[in-house]
């Protein structure tokens, strides 16, 4: 068996996600020792999954919360049959039992008095219409009753996937709507990995910040700006980071970049050759957080950041004229808001920007299917706004100037020649497999008038275009015409 | 108006008077998400939990009129009754098809005045309105539906709201017994569990001499290749399958403060609270070994203990705390209930002056841009279904014409 | 068999789309008697085509571009074999055919002395690694090979659905990015029908006004007001439309909506007493035009139309706010435009406006698939904008008050009480069937801390709330929270 | 700039001094659409048809620098190469990976530093340079490809790319003769036409007493059932199946002129036409029965010989036509060749002199309210792949702790 990291294991005084039968999530924090209800799902003792490995479903067996490995039987196959419902009216009557009838069976299987197949069996057996039902239809009912019946619990360990996905169903304004793929595709972009050094401004609660540092895996600096009396990080709290990871998240108020011209050292402040007692550890504690801020300025300061990330109520381009700089070349800049919209004004900040190289505006499209065995589809509710990206390069922009003496050139144009005559050589090669039908042309036809419209090249239009120097090859193309991919 | 309305109100037309008169269908809207439909009928009321209304009151009224209700209080618009309304007002008695299906469907289809049409099975009748307001007033569809409780409502339906003209209904197992219709339709559309068991029968339904095109609504992928299968062996062509669905906004309008004006902002707000009362921060719960700093209020890590727990919901996005208030972000916490009992660090101590000071702060100081943005609500209607169209391809009709002029020119 | 339309059947002199082996789609004017060349997949006449319905596929079968029906083989089930493609490089070098000799296939195929099948036989024969290949890409290989050679075409009838689709994928800017899907769905919210009243601003350069057309059948009117010298309903032309369909179709200049004041009647400049010869028909052809201008006035005066239907370049609130009055209740009023942004404000301007009930900003979704036994799948290439439409309901805004006598009131009250005893009789006949779980709640939780995220209502907020009466349960719920479907 | 960086390039992270050195792999950015990867050797010469470029020149230069061509005329970037360039420059052996699947599979399998995992097939490598920055320094990448020179191309890269320590290629057919990997991954990622074949050895090659995640990349929909079922009999749980894609927006400014701004600048435009010369309208193939009328210059009817055809291109629509000058629209297509001989209306008779006029009218005099827009262009990518995912659930570890230790204190 291979060697196990702590973070494999559930760990009492973490948080975890318990996944019930109605597929509802709940976060608890485990405390050892406790005895963690699940409502009318019935009661477990937070030791019966402390120190096991995390992917397993547990389920409730008797009145004194014990809990067993559950292993579910998998989805089975079902098929359609000449059973099509039809006889079916949706009519609740057609349950035989009264609702009293039910509840008393609920309360049977809460005292562990009744198993949950039970309680299933006696409701299918009372419904007046089951045989009449399809196979699949039957499959569903029963499934849908043993969910609520079975009481199977999932712990599911806080990663910086399962946070989000958590938030982002249960409360997205809270991450302000960046959803699991959006999520990702920052990640992506930022390039962030063990040992870099990040700049953010991050106003989703620290969703960002987790997932980053998640990725960093305890070494290498995020530096958070945040306005306001603190970070409001909350979502880093859910991530069960070890302090490794946790230190190498440092945060900066906006406020406090600049030392106000009021702010005092605590030395400025106190003689600390003339304190005692309390005020000694009073001078201690303050001399502590006042060195905490001087070493996230010196770092803010140093600059060479591997990525500015920004997510903010506030005006991105604001935030990014005061950033930018402290960015190394060739770095990604990267501007979340839940709404594509608010980028609007900053995309076409961006482009003037002659510090940003090729600025673009994503959204992501996700969408989830249902996988059962002759019933699969994509699922019948959509995922809301799932918040839109704005990427972009710092890139040093310097006066262009030719840079080659005439040997130089004559030398260089030689040897282009040369490579040209190669490459034409092999492609002439190539050609000599059937190519491409072109499209017919209009002049072909002349018996008859073909109508063509013009073919008129779509190019991006700015109002206003870049201050700098050349700029021909650049941007103005973003009508980004990806290839029509064809798939074998 | 319409021209060719007739005052017998019907779904596919309106009425040219428009205006409410006795027995006439009447949508009452009174949010999108609470809308009814009735016949008015004078001498009877509408109740709802924002008043009652009077039918009478209704009558003589032209469309589209707001109505107050009998105390004042409340009031609600009187909508002629389109297939698009019916749509969202219909008593469910199956899963229904919405205007981003319909829509493509009928396009598709080619659907206009004077065609004939099948449709099964016909459900709710969703779309058998829309088809049916489409095709009017020379045009006909034909609806199967096998579930006889199904049929017996869509028929009443179809005869209140003027369509039995031109709807016939009839109650059949097509996937068992067929359409028994030939040489008749232009179009057909299969909303059936199994369309491929209805497949050679809308064959023979198809006007045998013309093009015809067939839709199936499948809403699995596993139900594709079936269809595919008996569309292809019964010689239909140009097989296209489409997802479509519509998005609905969510508009807001939201402020846009540059970092500075939100700096300023604080600045104002924190120099108001030091003169307000000093500043104390106590984080009783914090065990973790950085400091505890009373000046600063912010340390530069982040710790194991660290709860702070305020929650962004959405109209402090959009609206009141989406100005640069996010200093006041944990006092406001404080009126929310949590169920941790963590306290929130930098909350306890400060007095309720300063959140009341802050909420006074005049906001006109500084104006921010606004800015329009537009949000998809989550639990949007998603996929619905898969939709398979192809086309019946008219009998060849022997030699073309040209064919059998050049042999009839020969045989002179 | 059921008696044929003209509009079923290819008539000289009109619009074709024909669909080439290619994919591609021509369109072209079918004058009785010509040859019509597809280029190098050959040439048909006219006349084997006119007269026969739509919907059948021809193949030019030999040198005299003599024509037949062409019934395609259908499609046949394919399935993975162990051959896998793996030994399969890429490298157009395993055609051992040369260039040349392909070239020599192709101009054989043309002269007809070798039919499409023939040449695919001979590419496959010389193609080295086909048998290597697996039978999927063997059966790809000789489709795609097939209808470059197979010499089939199929003429498509110009419907809006076709017509549509031929110009957004050909060129989307000139209808503005108006997309089947939105098109259709235009279409449905303006509630067309035969006979119905239409006012129209189209920019599509007609294609809204002729797929309205095509809907209203011949009955109606449609009045289109368009800026510059000439409505540019270009799209109209395409559709085959019969004189009675072309004459619902009228137009007013924007400009001469309100009778210039030097604009003069033709009795006016001239005396048509004194007129003969050239003159006099000069006279009544301006009069006959005069005439025709007066029409439209009237029309667009009398009012009472059944849709407003705006897709322009101009601030569509501008529009509205004069065309509104002209419409009758309860009547949508629809705004298309390329792109969402768009018409943002337009939407906060409808949301003050009394005469707007519950604006609606939607865009369209489509995907296409590709439908092979085996290979299904989404297309893997997307549809670009489709367009967004802005739609709302025409009302009557008029003060509200309460309306009943105290007698009445105290009726009505008792009539209510006692629908609501049965209704509440029914329910609890209802309620005996088993009901959903509720979530469990944190209060059962009593020896851990469950953490609850507030639920906080999501609300619609505007900055300015609508300036008429009361409005308290109208649109200030836009959050159109369509329940969660669930597919049986 | 990373603080774990060793001067030697690798894609897995940036060099510490981020400059420009005699053998580094540093991308050529001309434009999103032009970009290449060169490795630079001192002497050489990168030619492009914007001009040439010294590798010399770069040596020494930070990442990130805007380099001027040889002559002067052109220039580009110098980029740091990373796994998202990579996968915009590598050379394609097969279908490659994407952005937008690649993030979300390396999200959902909550890849980080210090993982180990399989990928297969390795394909063109676009997604394990992904997954090596990923899981580096500490992690391991099994990456399996059965196509030999696939293998050998994709060798040489991950040499050269700084990658080779923590990835092992093997070439293999790992459907036929599985991974030969036991008890030692955290997460697969299986790319094959067949997943379902390797599922058995997928399973045995995870860790055995932790939780893993599996996931399949399918385009085909007939691929998904038959994946689900091996999955189902080999005790995965939690099946889940999505799509991802991303949308690459154009962003435009549009001016927005009000209908009495469009109309005030065209009557302006008229009165200058009528001043410049006498308007003669005529339609000579005018061949219905409606009136030509000279003065109106319009007609209240359409006819089916009305041909005007008016390009609405997008720089009309974006720029300078959208002014409100689409009075001159049919002057402006005379520029434009139509293959069609049909006149256009109103075209014939106007002077030059008038539409030379239009284009001299001053612009500014009125101000039209711009607007952002986006607009996604055409062909751009759709669908790619299913992402299937699954969970391999640790072995069942007997009675839980605490039923150990109860055992072990009645045992007392």
């Amino acid at each position: 068996m291979a060697a196990l990291n702590p973070s494999d294991i559930i760990n009492a005084g973490e948080h975890v996600f318990i996944k019930m039968p109605s597929d509802n999530v709940k976060c608890i924090v485990l405390k050892a020792g406790s005895s963690v209800s699940l409502g009318k799902f019935g009661t477990f003792k937070a030791n019966d999954i402390i120190g096991h490995a995390w992917g397993n479903s547990y389920e409730i067996y008797d009145r004194d919360s014990k809990t067993r490995v559950y292993h579910p039987e998998g989805i089975s196959e079902v098929e359609e049959t000449a059973n099509n419902n039809r006889e079916i009216v949706d009519d609740p009557s057609s349950q035989k039992l009264t609702l009293d009838d039910i509840k008393a069976l609920k309360s049977e299987g809460l005292k562990g008095e009744l198993t949950g197949e039970e309680i299933v069996n006696k409701l299918k057996e009372s419904h007046a219409t089951f045989d009449k039902k399809t196979a699949y239809s039957q499959a569903k009912y029963l499934q849908k009753k043993g969910k609520k019946f079975h009481k199977v619990f999932t712990p599911i360990k806080p990663t910086a996937y399962s946070v989000n996905e958590y938030f982002y169903v249960k409360n997205p304004a809270k991450i302000r709507d960046i959803r699991m793929d959006t999520l990702s595709q920052l990640l992506s972009y930022s390039n962030v990995h063990s040992g870099c050094k990040l700049l953010v401004v991050d106003d989703t609660q620290g969703m960002i910040v987790s997932a980053l540092a998640e990725r960093m895996g305890g070494k290498g600096t995020i530096l958070g700006l945040y306005d306001g009396d603190n970070p409001h990080y909350d979502i880093v709290k859910y991530m069960n980071f070890n302090q490794e990871t946790l230190d190498t998240i440092k945060v900066l108020s906006w406020l406090r970049i600049h030392r106000p011209a009021d702010e005092k050292t605590p030395d400025e402040m106190q003689d600390v050759t003339q304190l005692t007692g309390k005020d000694l550890e009073g001078y201690h504690r303050r001399l502590k957080a006042y060195n905490i801020v001087e070493e996230s300025r010196k770092t803010l300061f140093e600059g060479n950041f591997d990525a500015l990330i920004v997510a903010s109520q506030y005006q991105p381009e604001s935030i990014l004229e005061k950033l930018l700089p402290y960015v190394a070349g060739s770095r990604p800049i990267i501007v979340y808001h839940g709404t594509k919209e608010a980028l609007l004004e900053t995309s076409t900040w961006m482009r003037k920007c002659p510090d940003l190289l090729a600025p673009q505006l994503t959204e992501s499209w996700l969408r989830k299917s249902q996988v059962l065995p002759g019933r699969t589809h994509p699922e019948m509710s959509t995922w809301g706004t799932g918040g839109s990206l704005l990427t972009a390069t710092k890139v040093i922009d310097q006066p262009v100037q030719a840079a080659l003496t005439k040997r130089e050139r004559l030398a260089m144009e030689k040897k282009n020649a040369e490579a040209k005559k190669l490459k034409r050589a092999r492609e002439e090669a190539e050609s000599a497999a059937p190519s491409p039908a072109p499209v017919v042309s209009a002049e072909d036809a002349t018996n008859v008038a073909i109508e063509e419209e013009e073919v008129i090249m779509t190019t991006t239009i700015t109002t206003t275009t870049s201050t700098s120097t050349i700029e021909p090859i650049d941007d103005d193309n973003e009508s980004r015409s990806v290839k029509r991919v064809k798939q074998e | 108006m319409s021209e060719t309305a007739v005052e017998k109100q019907s779904f596919a037309t309106y009425k040219k008077n428009n205006t409410i008169e006795d027995g006439d269908n009447v949508v009452m809207y009174l949010s999108r998400e609470n809308m009814s439909i009735i016949r008015v009928k004078d001498g009877e009321y509408f109740n709802c939990k924002f008043g009652s209304y009077k039918h009478s009151d209704m009558i003589g009224l032209e469309y589209g009129t707001k109505l107050g209700s009998n105390t004042g209080r409340g009031f609600l618009y009187l909508l002629y009754p389109t297939p698009e309304l019916w749509t969202l007002v219909l008593p469910h008695r199956t899963q229904i098809l919405y205007i981003a299906d319909i829509s493509f469907v009928m396009n598709f289809l080619n659907l206009k005045p004077g065609m004939s049409m099948i449709e099964s099975g016909t459900g709710s009748g969703s779309f058998s309105h829309s088809i049916a307001r489409t095709l009017a007033p020379t045009g006909h569809l034909y609806t199967f539906e096998y579930h006889q409780e199904r049929v017996n409502a869509a028929k009443k339906e179809f005869e209140e709201h003027g369509l039995s003209d031109m709807v016939t209904l009839r109650c059949r197992d097509v996937c068992k017994d067929g359409f028994d219709l030939e040489d008749k339709v232009d179009a057909i559309f299969l909303d059936l569990p199994a369309p491929w068991e209805a497949v050679a029968s809308a064959k023979r339904a198809f006007k045998q001499n013309k093009v015809g095109k067939i839709c199936t609504f499948s809403p699995c992928i596993e139900q594709i290749s079936r269809t595919v299968t008996a569309l292809n062996e019964h010689g239909f062509v140009d097989i296209q399958m489409y997802e479509c669905l519509i998005r609905f906004n969510e508009v807001r309008v939201i402020p846009m403060w540059t970092i500075d004006e939100a700096m300023e902002k604080q600045r104002a707000v924190e120099k108001k609270r030091k003169r307000a009362a000093p500043r104390v921060v106590r984080d009783d719960n914090n065990i973790s070994t950085s400091a505890q700093d009373e000046d600063t209020g912010s340390s530069g890590h982040i710790n194991k203990s660290v709860k702070v727990e305020p929650s962004v919901d959405d109209s402090n996005q959009s609206s009141a705390a989406a100005t640069p208030n996010s200093t006041t972000g944990s006092e406001m916490e404080d009126g929310m209930s949590t169920t941790t009992s963590t306290p929130v660090i930098g909350s306890e101590a400060i007095p309720e002056a300063s959140s009341a000071s802050t909420a006074t702060e005049p906001r006109e100081r500084i104006n921010p841009k606004n800015v329009v943005v537009t949000r998809l609500p989550a639990e949007q209607r998603g996929h619905t279904s898969y939709l398979m169209f192809a086309t019946f391809t008219p009998a060849s009709q022997g030699p073309s014409l040209t064919e059998t002029k050049a042999v009839a020119s020969s045989a002179k």
